[in-house]
């Protein structure tokens, strides 16, 4: 019993970190229309990032927050505008952007492969302060970089739903989101938002790389299973929808780790696909998706 | 100018095409050796280390003149990266022999690759050396072409239950209960099959039998599992990544057993023991060699590799260096390139002492279905070691490090 | 096939051409490597030209073709191994099977917006492949788990769908290539096909004109697994041996739809012609490059995607249509008579 | 009996009423014009009419059958074909091609549409665009394809759907007598416009809605002339100083 306890609350702080991952697909998503399949290019981009900042000054893992986030923000905001935009505008009048789809996978393959010749294929591991550090509750054992994580998705879910509804930006995005046309209409500059989504999808992404640093090692293709886990996550929780992403990571994560305590961890892979199958099936939206949006 | 861009393109690709299966022979002082290895992909960390061991074996022999019965033939390298994918190595082992005409071809690491394209080189009569790639069946089929320096899975898995059976004798501790994790990948899994009938034979209960996906971004819920399950010994087979999952979580979790026994492959990968650190502390793994192995010659030929390459040798690594040796022996003894002859000599030939003394024994001697008979296993036993971790040879006990006594089993933590 | 006579006399000219070459290029190349390579390419142009149904004809961006494929080499592999029945039947019914599926998947997500199938496709892509990584045996049936199945040895022989030579390889898959074609030109040329394009481009203004678009991308998903299963099973005789990670995986899923995107999809000859490319540049540099800069070669093929999608979205087919325009049609066309010119311009 | 009877029909969006009750008779052979100011609920009336989404509540009986709630595509095979306000042509596609997707409605066979097709083309004065890609056309073109392509399911009902907006006045004039042509060849017409001048011009009889209720019904000069109409139009303070 304990154990499934145990597993419970694993589950849901290791699901908040993925659903921080999936934060940053879905607001690409939800404002573009468009699966970025470098969003664990992008992660590891800002794991690497975290993990040199931590290596080269020693200090508190946590203190990359302020330089790996606007650095990755900038990352993704000049990748949309040098390398998504042009596309993009070649695509205009095309209800499914598929080009754009599958540039982004052109510029996972460029990222993942240019880490492999920079740093190599070794795992690296950066050793922290908070690296290791456990809670220790009734024999049950909970990490603290994760416990950390989950409040730091939390807080940045918060603030992000907050954002789009209240701040001035935040609202020009949900317009453009809503419908492109009539936005642009109102004066919204569309490519200006674009490049802002990709760049707060991105900060997402180097929100979780600096989580995920103290209790997790880099290489090259470490975004693929987060990657995975990502579009598995969007699609539960309703494509475009933030509350959704996290409840959504929450689930997958409670999946991952009950589930494993009743059958073998390789089944909880399949159980993960069947539940995905199964939502799209009963209802498509996802659990917070809106029904205009399919 | 734009026709120019719209031509440019398919002729650059058909010269490059046509360039690629040009009619090149091999000119007559070269002996070509194919070498198809995954140097991207999941596999790319100990495909690079087997490419460097080649090419730092095949440069001490060339520039010690080669081979002397061939009037001072050079060795060649060609490598040709695997992917980790079958379908790739299959097709590089067509292009390989058909196209580069390659005299010998050596791969691939990963068992699944290995099998299907050791038999196209069955196919063409191509002599194929495979210093590691565990799978039994890969010198199980008949083949005449195919030379395993490496132990088979089955004997690793074997070679792990006597260790802690001679463990129990030695440290007069009673085990009962052993647990299996491992990776659901072909290697993982044929190791788990050989591990739960030797554990039915010798009378261990199994608590926990438990494969898990090796590309797995949390490995939290296994080590619950496990830790529930009270094991006395864990066994586990793991790729590097993984294995640094596992170790790291196990610590932190506080997961108390009296030793884990893992079967080299991420365990031995030098990236493992600089991410796990010291929660790799006493921690057995089963390889093919270690580094304070007692051999002529071993501490020079590592310490010149770790200048060349910035880590030690491994298992794997001195698996591939050797083999370049035994390719050697072999075309002195054949005084031919040719593959026939070549294959012949392999069959016959025991080739000892000198770098392949290297090994953790004498002589490399392949029985009839190709596999090495010598080969044999060591394990080693993880210790802190000022800031880094060293890797002590504790068993057999004839090899076992001057002065150490392994710590058996491992205090609680 | 009156349509097909109707085509302007040059296309067809420059089609039994290329056909023709086709036809005695084993004649020139000898190098099994190199027929091994391009039997490799008529067989992503072949999968690529399967996907087209779906992928090119409906809009939709399927990502998990692999799971068809592969349904289709471990059905005729398994009946083959357990009960000893030809790959030719087993074919059959591993693509009656992958079409199934398909059906089944495409039910709910075909109606929703694409991104949802896109990604449900690679979830069951990835679902398919863990399911067979994970079953060692159903009944008397040997799945083999992680390790796949190497396929029993037989001699020379047409039941067992097994050649020495590498021949009859590249003659069935060069048959089965266009038999594709012939289905997609055909598909392209009638209802169904004009239906799918519609609902592919405006599903809702296709929804007026009394097309019930879900159903003909139902079709178009059936249709296309059933072909994908066929494809699987030649694979599995041409390698003998399958293997879940390469022939379940996502990579095989994405190269077929890159070599779509590269070619030009919802056309007939960009999967050809992507295939053509993609393949030799994917082989190529991993053959020169792979070896020297791990990577490297990786780094060249997402190059290329981004490079061509941003110069040329609808594919290379229109660069290539213009060139052979210029090259041929028009020379052709002024030999052909003094109005030559002007009705080539007219057929296009 | 009409060919279109709509019952009290209600469509509400989570709590807003965007048609209240409305009820309407069409005559076989008609012009009927829908008018009213933007966002009175005329869109939303006509899209529960041609299936896009199902009236909340209210019946819509078409040539006998009740077609509320029915699919798009199901309505458009029972002989109600719409068109859209911001036009959808297949853009890839040529003129003929769009003209075709309609035209296999009621044919197999690729010829038969193609002849359909094309002496649709030729009777809305477009078969020299017809090898032209659609996203080439301009507006007025592009609005002439949106009828084109409906008109090639040879419907018994068509419904336009301000097939005139976005047109410059002389483009407007040049509209209106295809539309009476079409109505000509026994097709019943609804259209909603907001042009008020070309509708009165056609249409045999008007409804007026505003804030989603019918508020007036009739012959095209009544209607003007009714008071609701004209305070719906431009405002109360106009009424007392119009008398």
């Amino acid at each position: 019993m304990l154990g499934i306890i145990e597993a419970l609350i694993n589950g849901i702080l290791m699901g908040s970190i993925y659903g921080l991952t999936a934060v940053g697909l879905t607001l690409i998503f939800g404002v573009m229309k468009v699966i970025n399949f470098a969003h664990g290019s992008i992660l590891m981009v800002g794991m690497f990032a975290a993990y040199w900042f931590v290596i080269l000054t020693g200090w508190n893992p946590y203190f990359a927050i302020p330089v790996v986030v606007p650095l990755l923000f900038w990352f993704g905001y000049y990748m949309q505008s040098f390398i998504i935009k042009p596309i993009f505008e070649a695509e205009k009048d095309v209800r499914e952007p598929i080009t754009v789809i599958i540039v982004t996978t052109g510029i996972w393959y460029v990222l993942d492969n240019l880490a492999l010749m920079i740093f190599g294929a070794e795992f690296r591991v950066a050793k922290t302060s908070v690296t290791g550090q456990v809670f220790e509750f009734y024999e049950m054992y909970f990490l603290l970089p994760k416990v950390i994580g989950a409040g730091i998705t939390m807080v940045c879910g918060i603030y992000l739903y907050w954002f789009l509804k209240h701040s001035r930006m935040g609202k020009a995005i949900r317009a453009t989101s809503l419908d492109r046309e009539a936005a642009s209409l109102m004066g919204i500059k569309q490519a200006k938002i674009y490049n802002v989504a990709f760049g707060l999808g991105s900060a997402c992404c180097g929100m979780a790389a600096c989580v995920l640093i103290p209790f997790y090692y880099v290489y090259p293709t470490v975004g693929v299973p987060f990657d995975i886990k990502a579009f598995i996550i969007v699609v539960l929780g309703g494509l475009g929808s933030i509350p959704g992403a996290i409840l959504g990571g929450i689930i997958v994560g409670i999946i991952e780790n009950v589930g494993a305590q009743f059958m073998a961890a390789t089944w909880t892979e399949l159980l993960l696909y069947g539940v995905f199958l199964f939502v799209l099936l009963v209802k498509p939206s996802g659990l917070f998706g809106q029904k205009h949006d399919y | 100018m734009k026709m120019f861009k719209q031509l440019v393109v398919p002729v650059v690709a058909l010269a490059m095409l046509a360039g690629s299966f040009g009619f090149a022979q091999a000119a007559p002082d070269t002996v070509k050796i194919g070498n198809i290895i995954p140097l991207s992909g999941p596999s790319a960390s100990v495909g690079i280390q087997g490419k460097q061991a080649r090419e730092m074996a095949v440069e001490e022999i060339n520039s010690a003149g080669g081979i002397k019965s061939l009037g001072g033939a050079k060795l060649e390298l060609l490598f040709a990266d695997s992917k980790g994918d079958p379908t790739v190595g299959v097709t590089e082992a067509e292009r390989m022999i058909n196209s580069e005409k390659v005299h010998l071809l050596t791969g691939c690491w990963n068992s699944a690759v290995t099998y299907p394209t050791t038999q196209v080189a069955e196919r063409y009569g191509i002599p194929f050396i495979v210093p590691v790639s565990v799978r039994d069946t890969i010198t199980e089929r008949g083949f005449k072409n195919v030379f395993r320096i490496a132990a088979k899975d089955g004997w690793w898995a074997k070679d792990q239950f006597v260790f802690l059976d001679d463990m129990k004798k030695e440290f007069n501790v009673d085990i009962k209960k052993v647990a299996f994790v491992y990776e659901n990948g072909d290697w993982g899994v044929g190791f788990a099959e050989k591990w739960v009938d030797l554990a039915k034979e010798r009378g261990y209960e199994v608590v926990l039998n438990e494969p898990y996906p090796s590309t797995a971004s949390d490995l939290t819920p296994v080590v619950i599992k496990l830790k529930r399950a009270k094991p006395d010994v864990v066994f586990m087979t793991s790729n590097a990544a993984d294995a640094i999952l596992l170790t790291n979580t196990m610590a932190e979790m506080k997961v108390n057993v009296k030793a884990i026994i893992s079967s080299g492959g991420g365990h031995a990968d030098p990236s493992f023991l600089a991410a796990a650190g010291q929660n790799a502390e006493y921690l057995f793994d089963i390889v093919e060699w270690e580094a304070d192995l007692n051999r002529p010659g071993l501490k020079e030929t590592n310490d010149k590799y770790k200048k060349l390459y910035g880590h030690n040798l491994n298992g794997e690594s001195v698996d591939a260096y050797a083999a370049m040796y035994v390719i050697k022996e072999a075309l002195e003894q054949a005084g031919s390139n040719d593959p026939e002859a070549l294959r012949k000599t392999l069959s016959e030939i025991q080739v000892c002492g000198g770098k392949v003394g290297l090994l953790a024994y004498d002589c490399i001697d392949f029985d009839e279905s190709g596999q090495n008979k010598n080969a044999s296993l060591v394990i080693v036993q993880t210790r802190t070691k000022g800031k880094e971790m060293d890797r002590i040879t504790v068993w057999p006990k004839n090899v076992r490090r001057a002065g150490y006594t392994p710590v058996f089993p491992q205090p609680e933590k | 096939m009156k349509q097909l006579l109707n085509q302007n006399p040059k296309i067809l000219l420059i089609s039994a051409l290329l056909l023709g070459a086709l036809f005695i290029l084993p004649l020139v190349v000898t190098s099994p490597a190199l027929m091994q390579i391009f039997i490799l390419i008529i067989l992503y142009a072949y999968f690529t030209s399967t996907w087209n149904f779906v992928g090119g004809f409906a809009g939709v961006l399927p990502l998990g073709h692999s799971a068809f494929i592969g349904i289709g080499a471990y059905t005729s592999t398994v009946l083959f191994q357990t009960f000893g029945i030809s790959p030719w039947l087993g074919m059959i019914v591993g693509g009656l099977l992958a079409a199934m599926m398909g059906v089944v998947i495409g039910l709910p997500t075909l109606k929703l917006r694409g991104a949802y199938f896109a990604l449900a496709t690679i979830a069951v892509g990835e679902g398919v492949r863990v399911l067979v990584e994970n079953v060692k045996q159903v009944g008397p049936l040997m799945i083999n788990g992680p390790s796949g199945i190497s396929i029993k040895l037989t001699e020379n022989s047409f039941s067992a769908f097994q050649f020495d030579s590498k021949l009859p390889y590249y003659y069935i898959i060069l048959a089965m290539l266009l038999i594709v074609l012939l289905l997609t030109y055909f598909m392209m040329n009638s209802k169904i096909g004009y239906y799918l394009a519609a609902g592919g481009e405006e599903p809702e203004a296709a929804e007026a004109l009394g097309i019930k678009v879900s159903r003909y991308r139902l079709i178009a998903m059936a249709i296309s697994c059933f072909l994908a299963g066929l494809g699987g099973t030649f694979y599995a005789q041409l390698m003998l041996y399958i293997y879940p990670k390469s022939i379940l995986g996502l990579d095989l899923s994405f190269e077929i739809a890159f070599i779509a995107l590269i070619g030009g999809r919802g056309t007939i000859l960009g999967p050809v012609l992507g295939a053509l490319l993609l393949r030799p540049v994917s082989e190529l540099t991993r053959i020169y490059f792979g070896s020297m800069l791990p990577g490297l070669h990786l780094v060249i093929f997402g190059l290329i995607l981004i490079v061509v999608m941003r110069y040329y979205p609808k594919g290379l087919v229109e660069p290539v249509k213009i060139l052979l325009n210029k090259l041929f049609i028009n020379r052709l066309g002024k030999q052909g008579g003094p109005d030559g010119t002007d009705s080539a311009e007219k057929a296009d | 009996m009409s060919l279109l009877e709509i019952t009290r029909v209600t469509k509400k969006f989570s709590g807003l009423i965007a048609v209240n009750e409305v009820s309407m008779n069409v005559e076989s052979g008609q012009i009927v014009g829908v008018i009213g100011p933007n966002g009175a609920g005329k869109t939303t009336l006509f899209n529960c009419i041609a299936g896009a989404f199902p009236p909340t509540s209210g019946s819509i009986v078409f040539d006998g059958k009740e077609i509320a709630g029915k699919k798009p595509y199901e309505i458009c095979r029972l002989g109600v074909t719409r068109t859209f306000q911001v036009v959808k042509p297949f853009a890839s596609k040529t003129v003929l091609y769009n003209t075709m997707v309609g035209a296999f409605a009621h044919t197999k066979h690729l010829h038969e549409a193609e002849r359909k097709a094309l002496e649709v083309l030729e009777f809305l004065e477009l078969g020299h665009k017809k090898d032209v890609v659609s996203k080439s056309l301009t507006l007025p073109e592009r609005k002439k394809l949106e009828l084109a392509r409906a008109l090639a399911t040879e419907p018994k009902l068509l419904l336009l759907d301000e097939v005139m907006a976005g047109l410059r006045p002389t483009e407007v004039t040049d509209m209106l007598p295809i539309i009476r042509k079409i109505n000509e060849t026994g097709v019943t017409i609804v259209i909603v416009e907001h042009i008020m001048q070309a509708i009165m011009s056609l249409s045999e009889k008007i409804y007026v809605v505003n804030f989603g209720k019918k508020i007036a019904e009739g012959d095209p000069h009544d209607v003007v002339a009714d008071v609701d109409v004209i305070k719906a139009y431009l405002g109360d303070e106009y009424v007392t100083t119009q008398h």
